[in-house]
């Protein structure tokens, strides 16, 4: 009983969508500039829901992904206008993050705590030290080339940077140990322990891997924005883990795919975009938003139901 | 007799297929009221889904239902339950966050003003009350506020045995407003006591006119109690009749498809003094292995109060224990799953220890995964693992121990509670540990499977493994073990040797 | 080929529809926020310029008005459109200088109003002297409790460039008067109205306001002076305490008018608006135009309320340019 | 086996951050003036952490509750202006809102779909709907005495109207049938359905309700606001799941109690106020605020866990 996977539905969704304005707006919306726009505009959210993949197939959540990568970029900032040179600095911001997300790990595996309630509290936390950390102001930093990460072409490195990352976690996922070890959590914790896996670990180690993908977002954030904003990405969260469920994770855990979350990404960018090039007034583009994630995740229940059932046939 | 009269609930035809697999072809069946109709069959035979489509919480895919004599077609349990139809599920379904009273009234809730749809509660508790002393001798046992979650498994079963007797429309006299009971394997984890307890109740209530189609793998049960069986294969009716005028093997037969050639595999039709024989010179090892488990005065946060044993290479030690008396407990205590409140665990095995869980949707199993990764799962595993190779370990084992399943993608869910089991030994097995506690490892399985899997054991322990069995099957302590202890109210007494015990001596020494 | 549903009031193209590229001019203007009765001046303003101008204005702003990212997608998408110009009012001083770059080198000319850009790619930066506004509001809330007391400060949002600057010309005017002690300035209302109320209403209990401990209070937005407006009423302070807000929406002018509000400082957005397009038709077009152009800023009291420049000013008739 | 019932815990927590903050500012902070303006600035989390009680309960979460919030106050706000006294007015805009619930419900009890993705949806759409139908303007209403609901003094009847709803729900969840229903649902949906409960039936109830009192609570921002305002509230939700998992309800369902959640609505505004009566700069707030929801539930956690530990011994 081969199964179709569960990314199958979000892709199909995506590529109806794209048809739609594409038909719409075909001279502006089929440029390769415009899909260039739109695949920068997904680095940030795609990165994250490639982490809130891993954390959400454990049966967790983070709401403090906004707050990190806001954080990531005031760090950054700071480090650059400190003169460290551009590569140092990034990489020490993302471990920042990084280390962030292993405390979080650490109150969510080993202390037992609910992930929604560490990370909701990381989130108000973490979005007061980054504005304590820049004095309450956008702080201006030489990019020091770091803006080339995500320049307009598609030499662009910030998107073969995502592309890989997305891969790398992909074959974690399905090739690891590891991986079957962060499903296992997800699906059935108890299991999971009764079987002598240290569930804690794993939790810790999702919760560190997932932060330090939204350190990598926070660099691309700054690359994009070249200020250090403490105030930036407000509500990111929401948007990752709805790219996340539309990519066919179940928010209780125990599935999930990268590809299938860095579709909902995409789905949601062309969505937005589509609208701009329509020009459709903002609360319009609200409102069809809103129609159209609950639409695509719909035809996707009904879909696999009636797969099931064919198959079953 | 039964035959005779218009049968109370007629199944003509039945078919119902998951995906591309049949699973009932093609099942035609009659019970007559007032009569104990069992339904018997392999792991995976369609039992369970039968049961379902009863309850309208399947759809059949062809065939027609006749219950009383009108077209019977639930589409929900609820509507199933008004035409006077109640299920004891095979898998625990209890809301474990409720308490017992209100797990029982779930659904029938007593009122006190019907009009604001305020409960009554003192009534529910006595409605709970009474419909929890109809299937225990010790209703004390499960107290009526705790949370269903905090109950034993044993526990939860009598509670939702005792659910379904109240939705049933459990009267003052005892008896019930239901028409047909439909139990699945519900003596699965019940004590001997609690099942003569229950088939007590069960005979009573047939008695009174119910109608009882009962889903077992007793066949012990099905001789002493049921008027008639039916015996299912590969989704079809391989056999019926009187099970008190046919031979066992014969019934076996049926259900196989063959004849059980490992004549001790038939544990449940009661021992006899030659495959007693069989095991004690089975036992009969080079004694003296190499020890590689002691505990010394084991106590845990409730049970058990005191626990010391000696587990050596080669040796199988069953614990016996009536239900609740923290067997379960004790292995994972030793397992290292649950905090050691006193004494001290010695282990001494290079390769660890393992746990066979009894309670497998609970913490046994992925039930969303598949088979595969069940199987699979281990922290001893290789780091890397690529998913063709899952599948041919997965596949290895369907074929090892027989599981009935789509094949190694298929969810663990979607198995029979049967072959659900056999997953959950697969990958105790994979993993290879020196110690196995396994926790009623024949939960659920049918006779050929029981057989096999004790059979496995007795090769395991051969080939130098040490095993704890915990079983509330005595027969199946009694000829596999090479010792056993028994556990008294959370204090575990010496092992004797397996051949110095029998049912009847063991039964009197845990229940003393 | 294109079907153009150009839909109601506040977005979209203006005047002839359906211009399909070629000659007509396509300006995408970008305002900080939409919600907020300051841009729809500014919107207001813009059509006008575009009706005497002839030209197409799409108007979009981000979501929310502290959403960057949001802004800087907005723009960018506008440059992949291929607009004929944009006209930015950016939410942050650098950030929108990468995508302002993008869009220069698309050949797409950009105006920068209301706030500034640290950019030499920009064409005109037209704008109200905001730190000259903020020293207005701090001279004559200074004027009003006779250069002494307590003063309160609500803050906007962190790391909005323009109200920090309103901030500290407010701050600067009242910390050169001796009789006059800055009793709070660290707290922060927030982007909407409501956190900007419940932030003032504790404010106000915690700086003992109805003891008659605070003198003066100085709010630099239109959603923080409403948000300080409604606690001061709340909390029964209103008129004991001098208030001189930012900004103009009916409801602010109503209290103004009520005396509950001493003064607001108001800027001309409609102005703004109306000068930021005709800069940019006019750079189209090839003239010369100024590098810096101020639009203004004046206080307003209950006593020139009616006249009829600030009437102008504050109430401009949106439903003539909006078709509201 | 007599339990400790779980909002125990939550209350100590407040009670202690109370005292602290009393400690610390108490010329300003135990005024009854302030309890006052505390209880009022809770009013509106407060409802709504009643109706999301509720609706965790049932396992479910509804990220649409900031934006139903701020829809009612424009379709109040409409409603006044043309015309229409204060009392209908006020009914209509909360049945419009309990009239999304339905909808709402029924995608989620009927068609089966995922709470999340639905209300997610439904918070855009909501929101693009609250947009249009103000023209994007914060609407200007003569609130017509309804001002007077959250008066700043006891007698203020919108602080009376929430606590009758609180204990309104609270006996219905714990007297009435439909209240096991609830927690029957959230508990084990397979178990509920197999008693016969008509599970889609009670979770249509339960995002009705839900969703009037976020109806009711957007009547009382009207009257704390007096515009209706479609930027209103934005973020709302998450404080509300915030008031109702620190009152102790775990997300995953089965559980959650009300008196819980409005004592974790008011350790919320509690925290928030306290720091502005410190003088705190407004970064060290939200630190301080992240650092209290964490500690708060962890203390929580191990003072359960010990409990169980203590019941079971
Ligand atoms: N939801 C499902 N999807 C796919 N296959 C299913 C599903 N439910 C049951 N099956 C398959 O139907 C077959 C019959 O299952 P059923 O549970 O009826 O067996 P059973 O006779 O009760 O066995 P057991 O004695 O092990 O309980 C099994 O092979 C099982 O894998
Ligand atoms: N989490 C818990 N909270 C409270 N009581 C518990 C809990 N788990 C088990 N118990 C009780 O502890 C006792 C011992 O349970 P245990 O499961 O170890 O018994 P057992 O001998 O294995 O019997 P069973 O056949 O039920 O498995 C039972 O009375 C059970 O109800
Ligand atoms: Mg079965
Ligand atoms: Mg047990």
């Amino acid at each position: 009983m081969k199964k179709r996977p569960p990314w199958v539905g979000p892709l199909v969704a995506l590529l109806l969508v794209y048809a739609l304005f594409a038909a719409l707006t075909p001279d502006t919306f089929l440029r390769s500039q415009n899909l260039l726009t739109m695949a920068r505009q997904t680095v940030v959210v795609g990165i994250c829901a490639v982490g809130m993949t891993l954390v959400i197939a454990t049966g967790g959540i983070d709401l403090s992904t906004g707050s990190l990568v806001a954080f990531t970029t005031v760090v950054l900032a700071k480090l650059l206008r400190a003169g460290v040179p551009a590569l140092p600095a990034a990489l020490v911001a993302a471990a920042a993050a990084g280390l962030v997300g292993a405390l979080v790990g650490t109150l969510v595996g080993r202390a037992r705590m609910v992930p929604f309630v560490v990370t909701l509290g990381t989130m108000s936390a973490l979005r007061g030290a980054a504005k304590g950390l820049a004095s309450e102001q956008k702080i201006d930093a030489d990019p020091r080339g770091l803006d080339a990460l995500l320049s307009a072409d598609l030499a662009a490195p910030g998107l073969w940077v995502t592309a890989a990352l997305a891969i790398l976690v992909f074959a974690v996922l399905l090739f690891t140990r590891f991986g079957r070890h962060v499903f296992a959590v997800g699906s059935n914790e108890a299991a999971a322990r009764l079987c002598g896996i240290d569930t804690g670990r794993v939790k810790i180690a999702v919760y560190t891997l997932s932060s330090l993908l939204a350190g990598v977002a926070g660099v691309m954030e700054f690359a994009t924005l070249t200020v250090g904003d403490p105030t930036d990405s407000i509500g990111l969260e929401l948007e990752v883990i709805a790219a996340v469920v539309i990519g066919g994770a179940p928010l209780s855990g125990g599935e999930g795919s990268v590809a299938g979350s860095v579709i909902g990404a995409l789905l949601i960018t062309v969505i937005r975009t589509g609208g701009v090039h329509l020009g459709l007034p903002s609360w319009v583009q609200e409102i069809a938003t809103g129609a159209i994630i609950v639409v695509a995740v719909a035809v996707d229940r009904v879909r696999r139901a009636r797969g099931a059932r064919a198959a079953a046939g | 007799m039964g035959g005779e009269r218009a049968p109370l609930l007629e199944v003509t035809g039945l078919a119902k297929a998951f995906g591309p697999n049949p699973v009932l072809r093609d099942v035609s069946l009659r019970v007559a009221p007032a009569s104990i109709h069992a339904l018997l069959g392999e792991n995976g035979a369609g039992k369970s889904t039968l049961a379902r489509v009863l309850l309208g919480m399947e759809r059949a895919d062809a065939g027609a239902i006749l219950l009383g004599g009108a077209r019977y077609a639930p589409a929900s349990a609820e509507e199933a339950r008004r035409a006077g139809v109640v299920l004891v599920p095979q898998e625990r379904t209890l809301c474990a966050h409720l308490t017992v009273v209100d797990n029982v009234v779930l659904g029938i809730e007593p009122l006190a003003r019907a009009r604001l749809g305020i409960r009554d509660r003192s009534r529910a508790r006595a409605v709970a009350r009474a419909a929890i002393a109809l299937v225990t001798a010790d209703p004390g046992r499960v107290p009526l506020d705790a949370r269903a979650g905090e109950l034993g498994v044993a526990d939860q079963q009598l509670v939702e045995i005792a659910r379904a007797l109240a939705q049933g429309g459990l009267r003052e006299d005892g008896r019930l407003a239901a028409r047909l009971l439909v139990l699945d394997e519900p003596t699965s984890s019940l004590g001997r006591s609690d099942a003569v307890r229950l088939f007590e109740r069960v005979r009573a209530l047939r008695d009174a006119g119910l109608a009882v189609l009962l889903v077992t793998h007793f066949l012990s049960d099905v001789r002493a109690h049921a008027d008639r069986y039916t015996a299912l294969r590969d989704g079809r009716v391989a056999g019926e009749g009187d099970p008190r005028e046919t031979e066992p093997a014969q019934i076996v037969r049926e259900m196989l498809g063959r004849a059980l050639n490992d004549t001790r595999a038939s544990a449940d039709t009661r021992a006899s003094a030659e495959t007693r024989a069989g095991a004690v010179s089975e036992a009969a090892r080079p004694d003296g292995g190499e020890v590689v488990l002691e505990a010394e005065g084991v106590s845990g946060v409730k049970r058990p109060k005191r626990a010391s044993l000696t587990l050596r290479r080669g040796e199988i030690l069953g614990i016996a224990g009536l239900v609740g008396s923290g067997r379960t407990e004790l292995l994972r205590i030793l397992a290292g799953l649950d905090p050691r409140r006193g004494g001290t665990v010695a282990l001494r095995a290079p390769r660890g220890i393992g746990l066979l869980s009894e309670d497998r949707g609970g913490e046994g199993l992925m039930l969303g995964r598949s088979l595969a990764e069940n199987v699979w799962l281990s922290p001893r595993a290789p780091r890397f693992a690529r998913p063709r190779s899952l599948l041919t370990e997965g596949a290895r084992w369907i074929e090892r121990l027989a599981i009935r399943a789509g094949g190694p993608e298929q969810r663990v869910g979607e198995l029979s509670g049967g072959n659900q089991q056999k997953v959950q030994i697969a990958r105790l097995l994979r993993e290879d540990v020196d110690v196995l506690l396994v926790d009623e490892p024949t939960r659920g399985i049918d006779v050929a499977s029981k057989a096999q899997v004790l059979a496995l054991l007795r090769e395991l322990a051969r080939a130098g493994k040490a095993i704890v069995l915990v079983s509330s099957q005595l027969d199946e302590l009694v000829t596999t073990c090479d010792r056993i202890a028994v556990l008294r109210r959370g204090t575990l007494d010496p092992p004797r040797p397996a051949s110095s015990w029998t049912e009847a001596s063991l039964l009197l020494e845990a229940s003393s | 080929a294109c079907s153009k549903t150009s839909s109601s009031a506040t977005t979209s193209t203006d005047a002839g529809l359906g211009a399909t590229g070629g000659a007509r001019l396509r300006i995408a203007v970008v305002p900080k926020g939409t919600t907020h009765e300051f841009w729809k001046s500014v919107h207001a303003g813009a059509v006008k310029a575009s009706r005497e101008l002839d030209v197409d204005v799409v108007w979009k702003g981000p979501l929310r008005e502290d959403d960057l990212k949001a802004q800087v997608d907005v723009v960018s998408s506008f440059v992949a459109q291929g607009v004929s110009g944009i006209v930015l009012a950016p939410l942050d001083a650098t950030a929108l200088r990468a995508p302002v770059r993008a869009a220069a080198q698309a050949k797409i000319p950009v105006v920068v109003f209301d706030s500034d850009l640290a950019s030499d790619d920009h064409v005109s930066f037209v704008a109200t002297d905001n730190e000259a506004a903020g020293r207005l509001a701090g001279e004559h809330l200074g004027k009003a409790i006779g250069e002494n007391g307590n003063v309160v400060v609500l803050r906007y949002q962190e790391g909005s460039a323009s109200t920090q600057h309103r901030e500290k010309g407010f701050l600067d005017a009242v910390r050169a008067m001796p009789g006059v002690t800055v009793a709070s300035e660290n707290q922060y209302g927030g982007a909407t109205t409501e956190s900007a109320f419940h932030k003032s209403e504790s404010l106000l209990l915690a700086q003992r306001a109805a003891e008659g401990a605070v003198a003066g209070v100085f709010t630099p937005n239109e959603s923080t002076t409403f948000g300080m407006l409604q606690a001061l009423r709340k909390t029964n302070v209103a008129r004991k305490v001098k208030f001189v807000g930012f900004d103009a929406s009916e409801k602010l002018l109503g209290a103004l008018r009520e005396g509950d509000i001493e003064a607001l400082v108001v800027q001309n957005p409609f102005n703004m608006g109306y000068v930021a397009i005709k800069t940019m038709v006019a750079h189209l077009h090839g003239e010369k135009v100024e590098a810096r152009i101020d639009t203004g800023s004046r206080v307003v009291t209950r006593q020139d309320l009616d006249d009829p420049a600030v009437q102008a000013i504050v109430r401009p008739d949106l439903a003539r340019w909006l078709g509201e």
